[in-house]
């Protein structure tokens, strides 16, 4: 069990010819993965899901905030001591390429990180050969076919599947999935998402899951639960069958009006919400942060900050329904997902 | 295609695949040289040079007496059969100079080269690893080391610091030489340090040994193997220079040597009987330096496994 | 007054692809990355082109231009354009002019497609003169329109370099490039690739309106079916450089023929509909070299292979406006083509 | 629905970054002066002895040796080595150097003054010349780079590259000032020709400078086209000059975003190796006799001349820290992905 | 060639060009003699009051230049020099005693042998009056040197209206007191006069006013350009309108010049055969050797064992091949030693007479250099010889990496050595400065080293048995340091065998030549030769050949082999009316 309370990062660009700018990516972001759960992170580009991974991931610092893993406050360890708890989350990156090193086999990669293991658990050397097959197989992988290749020999899936293996040698109690199956080809795609929650089921490895593609958070698991971040910002949050048949925060509702319709199989929602404007870097902050481009922005919100789950307007239907939380002043149900023709 | 011949599902699933252990992936990697070298018949030429020069540093020496026999009636003698490239200004074999002379020559070349690259990588893979302060200091220093110049201070480090052997030599060599490639491993180190899979390695706990001598290095093996082989043409060329310009003291016979006798005694420049004594030393460098240009050539074949593969 | 002002209500033209094999030459010899493609571009409509990474959609884009790069060659076939003739005869000064002026193209990555130390401005006047442009003024004029039009302050983007945009505002400026100069075939190559899901969405209605305003015919290739399904009148699906099927774009995705089409579109993760009917391809997309020699080179992850599928290639049969190439789509049709050029 | 462009670089922010690069400049001269002060009182050797015996070496009777060698030990350097560190390091502040001690009386300064003239110009000729030379030969090698003449351009600047300057001095004094003597074979003028803008007086600067320059250009031709071969192949591969052709620009356009791409990295290196060559022109100015910076060193450490020998090698550093700088500050103004501070 | 040719044709003398080879050529440097590097030049825009001839053993032998004529009384306690009648500074001013009187004021700034500001030194002025404008006289002190006037015509003279002002109004009284004054006061005028060194040797007049047959027209860092002076007294005998002085860095650049016959006189260098060759190839190249009295030595620090041991450094001599060596480091600019005397042979042959040829000859003897070995309880193992102890015996000889006659010579004694079964190595310092410390320092066991540097015994033997040796002149008194200190790196014992004449004092002997008169002086050298050639602190290796190079295609009538004035510059020998312009002159 994993959960942050508060996560706070904030950048600051040196050398910039404007001086050292800070770039707020994390705006006091609550989150809770459990062992076997399924959260998913979706936002627009720059919204801060990968700083949020990695930060979970132990692999970038965080400026406020505490995260507790297995109930151990990792702001009371020395940096040593935390790695440990950090190992049991893995990253999965976005890049199959280069996450697999190009001058090692397959065998290679995944024997350091057992080896280490054998030795952390006090298992013979033969353990590591073994398991690295059973990893694989788990995966859905031929070892035989994998283990003796370099990575530029395998397919971008496979690939992934690897990374997945070599994520799994550590017994990972979360696995971090930023973006992971984004630059993997369309038809492979799905098993990916399946294999992840097989994982889930069958290993109870909780998945966080980062994402700007709405669709593929559903195929993690129908069981999980969605946020929707905006800049650094958690500004939706609930299950996420729910949030995408219901969502409720302007937001929300252009991120999934931007995906595109099937057309011939489904027909476009009704109500299909446009941003007025696109995003803009350095824009300042105060008020809601999605004021300027929400076409439904009202004077308030230019003036106001709404919070998570604590904000409801006059249009306030059911605040929390369902543990559905918005951060809006202005809330509303609008069918914005395609429909399918043949319903 | 690939070395490991191996048709998707020829061997069972589970089973421990014989491909992988470390001896057979020694095997692969030099049959994957091979391969690589094969592919231009130049680079063959280059490896030829190189072990030519290499058996002659080891064992050149040995072909001949401690005492070299001198011909005192044969002063500057012209090429012939018994003397390729006649004799110097005692009546020695210009050729039995150049092997015996070699040996020199080559190990400061190899104790720079190794000197240099060791202390380059070093430094700026801790730089490029650890970042901050780190590498605000290292990079000062490297900067530095960038900043002054080497041949100067050589020269003038050359009336303080005998060079009493070539390991010495070497030394000084690497200690002025190391910035060039601090500099560079340091800025790969940062880009590869954002590559995935060092971010992975990190991520599983895996030592910083690890990441830095299994991972990061071999990504960066061309890039430095590359600078080593320079790194050796750069010393012997510094080197020779040095006991040309007659800065250097010299207690052995070498190249550099030959060519300050040959020009500065012999009259090399002014007549033609000396020629041959400064043309042996000569030619012995540029072949040393087209051999390793050969080579150059290859290395990104040779440590890119896809490449080596093709 | 100039020339292409004048132009700009003069009629869309067709494209006729016949019969195109292009081919790249590896250490295996000469392989084809495009083989024996049919496809007509009809005037004023917007064609999609998907597939999976590898299939040779860039390739075959690239061929319209005659701009295939070594070590690639077009070794066969014709691409007609309305007005221009055999694209793939010009050469030269010819082939520089159509380029651009007849033939516009949007880069795939288009993010890269711009010189990192000129400002955009001062590229349009070097595209400008390239073309003989005497109102350069005009020209500009057009080109402050056109990112007007795409929702930009024109005037500071041409003063702009290229790091100075976001990655969705170069995209739009490589739009404006390849239609500034009043061309009437525009090709964009993964228009919204490495775009999030907003932009992206941007992106795809400005490709739309510009196309309709302009009278344009219009290439667009993806490898996201959705990207496609959202702009495109008909949709070509590319699979191991064969066009496997080719339709309008509802028929095709609405009752798509080819087994290759109908498990792109049960593996496209959704945002409605039933999960567990979602599947993955089998197997792995085909490379050059993985491609299979003779047969048909989907059969290795068909689901409906026979015998024949190993041995013949299934030829394209075009029946209602739609083009199916598999043996088991027309299985009452006895036409097999065998082409034996490349084994 | 208007889209902003962030803003252009501030003036204080340059301005900033020059006095940043400045202050590491000055941080770095004063560790060099402190090393080679250290290294240079360390220097065993006595000059007056030095002095003695080689005039007596040259033939000279021992009284006038004598008479000619007492003068030095008035120049010699007194006090404790903190003392003179502290002198030195004041004089320092003052552009000060101190006097020669081979030629005494005289300032290092204006020693060093005159030999700079002499290796200024032949580094700054044989510099460009190499430069453009090996721009563009590096230019047809990256082209031609699947054919036999790029692998010829590739393999000669290999070649280049890797022969010894001195390599090319010796080859090129033994051919042309000895066998076919129609150059030269050493100093910088003649001096028969009145110093000034007439025709004999350049003619003869430029006859006498023939053989360096030419000797700086192969000499560092080889990196030049190397590097510039490399550069262009990297940016051949760069999708933007794909697609200016595929915008149907003409070839001199695409050539030109092609070239200048390519170049932009070399500018910092000429810069750096124009600084670098000042140290580096020693053994041509030997060769060829050619009274510069580096002949000025090897002589004044010869003749145990300290505040010449610290003077010229503190030059020598100041120039290359200089044209780090000047590199530095070359490539923000000339590269707008720098100058901004976006990512390059 | 020289682009004299037009010259040539319009004015007649055409330029002669040459090389000084006693320094660089520095542009920046000013135009004052007193300067080491400044833009005078010997002969040409420089001039003395006399030249030096070249005599084997007689250091007062003089040409006349801006002095005509001089006169020593017996005891050497006065000289009275009279001046050339027309001499004439080049803007036309006269030469006069006055201007004399300034060189040697300034000389005294500097310090130097004939004009010490110590009464105590050995020949040192003591009082300089005018006689009258054309006459000037100078007496010594009381330690009356043998070379007092050598020392004094070899003074400098310079224009006093140029260079007076650099004298303050009270400088005459102030060496009085320097000279003559006690305690304090004389202190205090001697740094009074020292102090004005500094400014002597950094006056820049601007431009050359020069007494000399030429003048200083201009200095490039490579070379100086010298008209005529019109003025010159002797300027009947000038024949070349122009002097071209080239800079001298390195023997080959000497060698290319000749071989392109560009010079019309080059100084004296080492050349290989093969060059020799060339260069007489060259159109009217000719060599002119003569007499020049230095010569090379392999010096033993005797403070090193086995070097103490007089046995082997006998042995180490007999076996080495002088001729050999000669033949591969100086062929040309050598002739090996018949033997070590510590002098020059053809001096030695003036001094000695017939005891030259019983001096031990150390020919080539590998049975002596066994006894001798043995004797010095040296034993031969596997072929190598081993030290008294059994330890390995390794000679290491030492020369300046610069001197690439010195190493040829050294690597073929090392080699010569090797053959006969001594372990032995050639080490290089960097520089001649390093070598000279290093020496001094007595960091080597066996280094090169000059002797003989002739004609004045003194300096001939003090080479041997001077300051390097232990003997050192304090305050006007000798005394002799221990070895390894003070620079003592010979270490040779301070009294000596010398057969007949018993147990000498060879340091005491040498600095008696300063004064002895003729006879004593040859009694001396005799002594002195023989101990050297016993005791050998040093083994003589060659002596050096003055192989100088001229060109007869512009120029003729130069000196003649072993002519008196070979070592003087090509300017002198235009004053003594020696060349001429070529029939067919032409470049
Ligand atoms: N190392 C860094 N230094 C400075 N700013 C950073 C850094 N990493 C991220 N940022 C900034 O933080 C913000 C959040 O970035 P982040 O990468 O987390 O977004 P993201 O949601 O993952 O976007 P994407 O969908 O493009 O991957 C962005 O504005 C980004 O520019
Ligand atoms: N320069 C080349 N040399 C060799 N093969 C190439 C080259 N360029 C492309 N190919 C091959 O041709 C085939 C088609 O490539 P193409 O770039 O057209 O595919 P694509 O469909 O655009 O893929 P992506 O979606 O990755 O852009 C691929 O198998 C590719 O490996
Ligand atoms: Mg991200
Ligand atoms: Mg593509």
């Amino acid at each position: 069990m994993i959960t942050g309370t508060g996560i706070t990062k904030i950048f600051k660009q040196r050398g910039s010819v404007l001086g050292a700018r800070e770039v707020p990516a994390l705006r006091g972001v609550d989150f809770a993965v459990a062992k076997g759960g399924a959260v998913s992170f979706i936002g627009e580009s720059g919204s801060g899901k990968t700083t949020l991974g990695r930060i979970v991931a132990g692999l970038e610092t965080h400026d406020a905030g505490e995260i507790v893993i297995d109930g151990v406050p990792m702001s009371t360890l020395s940096h040593r001591r935390r790695q440990p708890y950090f190992r049991r989350i893995q990253l999965i990156h976005q890049d199959p390429y280069s996450a697999l090193n190009p001058t090692r086999t397959i065998h290679q990669t995944l024997e350091a990180p057992l080896r280490l293991r054998a030795r952390q658990a006090g298992r013979p050397r033969s353990w590591v050969d073994g398991r690295a097959a059973e990893l694989l197989a788990m995966v859905g992988i031929d070892p035989g076919y994998v283990l003796p290749r370099y990575p530029h020999q395998l397919s971008g899936g496979m690939r992934q599947r690897v990374v997945i293996a070599r994520a799994l040698t550590m017994d990972p109690e979360v696995l971090v999935a930023d973006e992971a199956v984004s630059m993997i080809d369309v038809s492979l795609r799905l098993g990916i998402l399946a294999l992840l929650k097989d994982l889930r089921e069958r290993l109870g490895v909780g998945v966080l899951f980062i994402t700007h593609d709405i669709a593929t958070a559903r195929y993690i698991g129908d069981d999980g639960e969605l946020y929707v971040l905006y800049r650094g910002q958690v500004v939706e949050r609930g299950a996420t069958e729910k949030i995408i048949s219901d969502p409720v925060h302007p937001y929300t509702q252009s991120l999934l009006s931007a995906i595109p319709v099937l057309h011939g199989l489904e027909r476009p929602g009704a109500e299909r919400v446009v941003p007025r404007e696109m995003q803009r870097e350095g824009e300042p902050d105060g008020g809601c942060l999605f004021a300027r481009r929400c076409p439904f922005s009202t004077e308030r919100c230019e003036n106001e900050m709404p919070v998570l789950g604590r904000d409801g307007g006059p249009e306030q239907e059911a605040g929390q329904e369902g543990g559905q939380e918005y951060a809006c002043f202005h809330p509303r149900r609008r069918s914005v997902i395609p429909v399918g023709v043949g319903e | 295609m690939t070395v490991i011949v191996n048709p998707e599902g020829a061997i069972s699933p589970g089973a421990v695949p014989a491909g992988t252990t470390r001896a057979t992936l020694r095997r692969n990697f030099w049959r994957g040289v091979w391969r690589v070298l094969r592919r231009k018949p130049s680079r063959m030429a280059g490896v030829g040079i190189v072990v030519l020069f290499a058996v002659i540093g080891v064992a050149g020496p040995l072909l001949y007496p401690a005492q070299l026999p001198r011909d005192d009636n044969a002063l500057y003698a012209p090429p012939s059969l018994a003397h390729p490239f006649g004799t110097d200004f005692e009546g020695t074999d210009v050729l039995a100079l150049v092997v015996t002379g070699a040996r020199y020559v080559l190990l400061t070349g190899l104790a720079t080269a190794v000197i240099t690259v060791a202390l380059g990588t070093l430094i700026g893979l801790v730089a490029g690893f650890h970042r901050g302060r780190w590498d605000t200091l290292l990079m000062r220093l490297t900067d530095m080391n960038l900043a002054i110049p080497g041949l100067p201070l050589l020269l003038v480090l050359s009336t303080v610091w005998k060079f009493e052997s070539p390991l010495e030599m070497g030394l000084v060599l690497g200690v002025l030489g190391w910035g060039g490639i601090a500099r560079a491993v340091r800025s790969q180190t940062l880009s590869l340090r954002e590559r995935g899979f060092i971010e992975a390695a990190r991520g599983l706990g895996l030592p910083t040994r690890h990441i830095i001598g299994r991972e990061l290095l071999p990504s960066m093996a061309p890039y430095i193997a590359m600078n080593m082989l320079i790194a050796v043409t750069g010393a012997v060329y510094a080197q020779v220079g040095l006991f040309f310009l007659g800065v250097l003291p010299f207690e052995s016979n070498n190249w550099g040597v030959m060519l300050n006798l040959a020009v500065f005694n012999g009259g090399a420049l002014t007549t033609p009987a000396a020629l041959p004594y400064l043309l042996a030393p000569l030619i012995a460098i540029l072949l040393l330096t087209l051999g390793i240009v050969l080579i150059v050539d290859a290395m990104d074949e040779i440590f890119n496994p896809r490449l080596r593969e093709e | 007054m100039t020339a292409h002002t004048a132009a700009r209500h003069t009629a869309a033209p067709g494209v006729r692809i016949r019969d195109l094999t292009v081919v790249y030459k590896t250490p295996a010899g000469e392989l084809p990355a495009v083989r024996g493609v049919d496809l007509a571009l009809a005037p004023g409509t917007i064609t999609g082109v998907v597939g999976e990474s590898g299939s040779g959609k860039s390739t075959l884009a690239l061929s319209l231009l005659n701009a295939v790069q070594p070590p690639g060659r077009i070794a066969a076939g014709s691409v007609e354009i309305d007005g221009l003739g055999d694209v793939l005869t010009l050469r030269g000064e010819d082939l520089r002019r159509t380029r651009g002026r007849q033939v516009g193209y949007v880069f795939q990555a288009a993010q890269n497609s711009l010189n990192p130390l000129k400002t955009i401005g001062k590229q349009l006047l070097d595209l400008g003169r390239s073309h003989d442009v005497e109102d350069l003024r005009g020209l500009v004029r057009d080109a402050k329109d056109l990112l007007a039009r795409m929702g930009m302050d024109g005037a500071r983007v041409l003063d702009s370099y290229q790091h100075e945009l976001s990655g969705g505002m170069r995209q739009r400026v490589g739009i404006m490039l390849a239609l500034v100069l009043n061309a009437k075939v525009v090709v964009l190559d993964e228009p919204t690739t490495a775009l999030d899901m907003i932009t992206q969405a941007t992106i795809l209605r400005i490709i739309r309106e510009v196309h309709e305003e302009r009278a344009l015919t219009t290439l667009v290739i993806t490898h996201d079916v959705g990207a496609v399904a959202e702009v495109a009148d008909s949709l070509a699906v590319m699979y191991g450089g064969r066009v496997v099927e080719h339709g309008p774009v509802t028929e095709v995705l609405g009752s798509a023929r080819h087994p290759y089409t109908q498990g792109l579109i049960r593996a496209i993760p959704r945002l409605s509909g039933d999960l567990s009917l979602a599947r993955a391809l089998p197997g792995r997309p085909p490379t050059l070299g993985t491609l299979p020699t003779q047969g048909c080179v989907f059969r290795e992850r068909c689901e409906r292979r026979m015998e024949v599928c190993e041995t013949d290639e299934p030829m394209s049969v075009t029946q209602d406006g739609r083009t199916v190439a598999c043996h088991a789509a027309d299985r009452h049709l006895t036409l097999v083509k065998r082409k034996e050029e490349f084994v | 629905m208007t889209h902003a462009v962030p803003g252009r670089p501030r003036l204080g922010a340059v301005a900033r970054k020059i006095g940043g690069h400045l202050g590491r400049g000055l941080a770095m001269i004063w560790v060099v002066a402190t090393i080679s002060f250290v290294i240079i009182r360390e220097i065993p050797g006595d000059p007056v002895l030095g002095q003695y015996e080689s005039l007596i070496q040259k033939g000279m009777s021992p009284e006038q040796a004598e008479r000619a060698t007492a003068v030095l030990y008035g120049f010699l350097p007194t006090g404790n080595l903190w003392q003179q560190y502290v002198g030195y390091m004041g004089s320092l502040l003052h552009l000060d150097l101190g006097r020669s001690l081979s030629t005494p009386g005289v300032e290092v300064t204006t020693l060093i003054g005159h030999a700079a003239r002499w290796t200024v110009l032949p580094v700054l000729a044989g510099t460009l010349l190499s430069f453009l030379l090996g721009v563009t030969m590096g230019v047809y090698a990256a082209i031609k780079r699947s054919g036999k003449l790029g692998d010829v351009l590739a393999l000669s600047g290999s070649l280049l590259h890797g022969v010894p300057v001195y390599v090319i001095g010796l080859l090129l004094t033994a051919i042309f000032a000895t066998l076919w003597p129609i150059m030269p074979s050493g100093g910088p003028v003649d001096v028969e020709f009145v110093p000034g803008f007439n025709a004999g007086y350049i003619g003869s600067l430029v006859h006498h400078a023939v053989l360096p320059v030419v000797t700086y250009t192969l000499a560092s031709y080889g990196g030049w086209i190397l590097a510039m071969k490399s550069n262009v192949v990297a940016v051949l591969g760069d999708d933007f000059i794909l697609a200016a052709e595929l915008r149907g620009l003409r070839r001199g356009f695409v050539f030109r975003y092609l070239a200048r791409n390519a170049i932009l990295p070399l500018f910092t290196i000429l810069a750096l190796s124009i600084g670098m060559l000042f140290g580096g022109s020693i053994f041509i100015e030997e060769i060829f006799n050619y009274p510069g910076l580096g002949l000025l060193l090897v002589n004044s450490i010869s003749s145990r001349d300290y505040a010449l020998m610290g003077g010229t090698f503190l030059v020598i550093t100041v120039g290359i820290v200089v044209a780090n700088i000047a590199a530095d500050l070359l490539y923000t103004a000339i590269d707008p992905r720098v100058r901004s501070g976006g990512a390059a | 060639g020289t682009t004299g040719t037009t010259d040539t044709a319009q004015r007649g003398g055409g330029v002669y060009t040459t090389i000084d080879g006693s320094k660089q050529i520095n542009a920046s440097a000013p135009i004052n003699p007193f300067n080491p590097v400044g833009s005078v030049f010997s002969g040409y825009n420089g001039m003395a009051l006399a030249w030096p001839k070249n005599d084997p053993t007689d250091p007062n032998q003089f040409y006349p230049a801006i002095a005509r004529s001089w006169s020593i009384s017996p005891d050497r306690s006065e000289v009275v020099i009279r001046l050339q009648p027309n001499a004439r500074w080049s803007d036309g001013v006269p030469v006069t005693s006055e201007d004399v009187r300034v060189s040697i004021g300034l000389a005294y700034t500097q310090g130097g042998t004939a004009y010490a500001l110590d009464p105590k030194a050995a020949g040192a002025a003591a009082d300089i009056q005018v006689v009258d404008p054309k006459t000037i006289r100078v007496t010594q002190g009381a330690n009356r040197s043998s070379t007092f006037l050598a020392n004094l015509l070899s003074t400098v003279v310079v224009p006093a209206h140029v260079f007076g002002k650099l004298l303050p109004a009270n400088f005459w009284q102030t060496l009085k007191v320097a000279q003559h004054g006690q305690g304090a006061a004389a202190e205090k005028a001697k740094s009074q006069i020292t102090g004005l060194a500094e400014n002597v040797i950094a006056f820049d007049p601007g431009h050359d006013v020069s007494a000399g047959p030429f003048v200083l027209e201009r200095v490039n860092p490579g070379a100086a350009l010298l008209t005529r002076n019109p003025y010159f007294y002797a300027r009947q005998n000038i024949v070349p309108d122009k002097v071209k002085l080239l800079n001298y860095t390195g023997n080959e650049q000497i060698w290319n010049y000749l071989i392109a016959g560009r010079l019309d006189n080059a100084p004296f260098t080492s050349v290989p055969t093969a060059v020799l060759d060339r260069i007489r190839d060259a159109k009217g190249s000719e060599v002119i050797k003569g007499y020049s009295p230095v010569a090379v030595s392999l010096a033993f620090n005797q403070s090193h064992k086995p070097y103490d041991n007089v046995h082997v450094r006998r042995a180490i001599a007999y076996l080495i091949d002088r001729a050999q060596v000669t033949k591969i480091a100086s062929p040309e600019g050598g002739t090996p030693a018949v033997t070590t005397s510590g002098i020059h042979a053809k001096a030695a042959r003036a001094w000695l007479g017939d005891a030259f040829d019983s001096l031990n000859q150390y020919r080539v003897s590998p049975a002596k250099a066994d006894a001798e070995l043995k004797a010095a309880g040296m034993t031969k193992r596997g072929g190598h010889w081993t030290l008294p102890d059994g330890s390995p015996w390794k000679v290491r000889i030492h020369v300046p990496a610069s001197f690439s006659d010195w190493v040829a010579a050294a690597k073929s004694i090392t080699s010569q050595l090797g053959d006969h079964g001594i372990d032995a190595s050639v080490v290089t310092a960097a520089d001649y400065t390093l070598y000279l410390g290093e020496l001094a320092d007595g960091k080597y066991d066996l280094g090169f080293w000059l002797i003989g540097l002739g004609p004045s015994p003194y300096n001939i033997f003090q080479r041997l048995y001077g300051q390097a040796n232990g003997w050192q002149m304090f305050g006007g008194r000798l005394r002799h340091v221990a070895p390894g200190t003070e620079g003592n790196w010979m270490g040779g014992p301070e009294k000596a065998d010398a057969g007949a004449a018993g147990t000498v004092d060879p340091g005491e002997l040498t600095s008696k030549l300063n004064f002895a008169s003729h006879d004593e002086q040859q009694r001396i050298v005799g002594v002195l030769a023989k101990v050297a050639n016993e005791q050998l602190p040093v083994v003589q290796l060659w002596d050096y050949v003055n192989t100088q190079f001229v060109n007869t295609s512009r120029y003729t009538a130069f000196p003649p082999d072993d002519d008196e004035s070979l070592r003087l510059s090509s300017g002198v020998w235009m004053q003594l009316g020696m060349i001429k312009k070529a029939e067919k002159g032409q470049a």
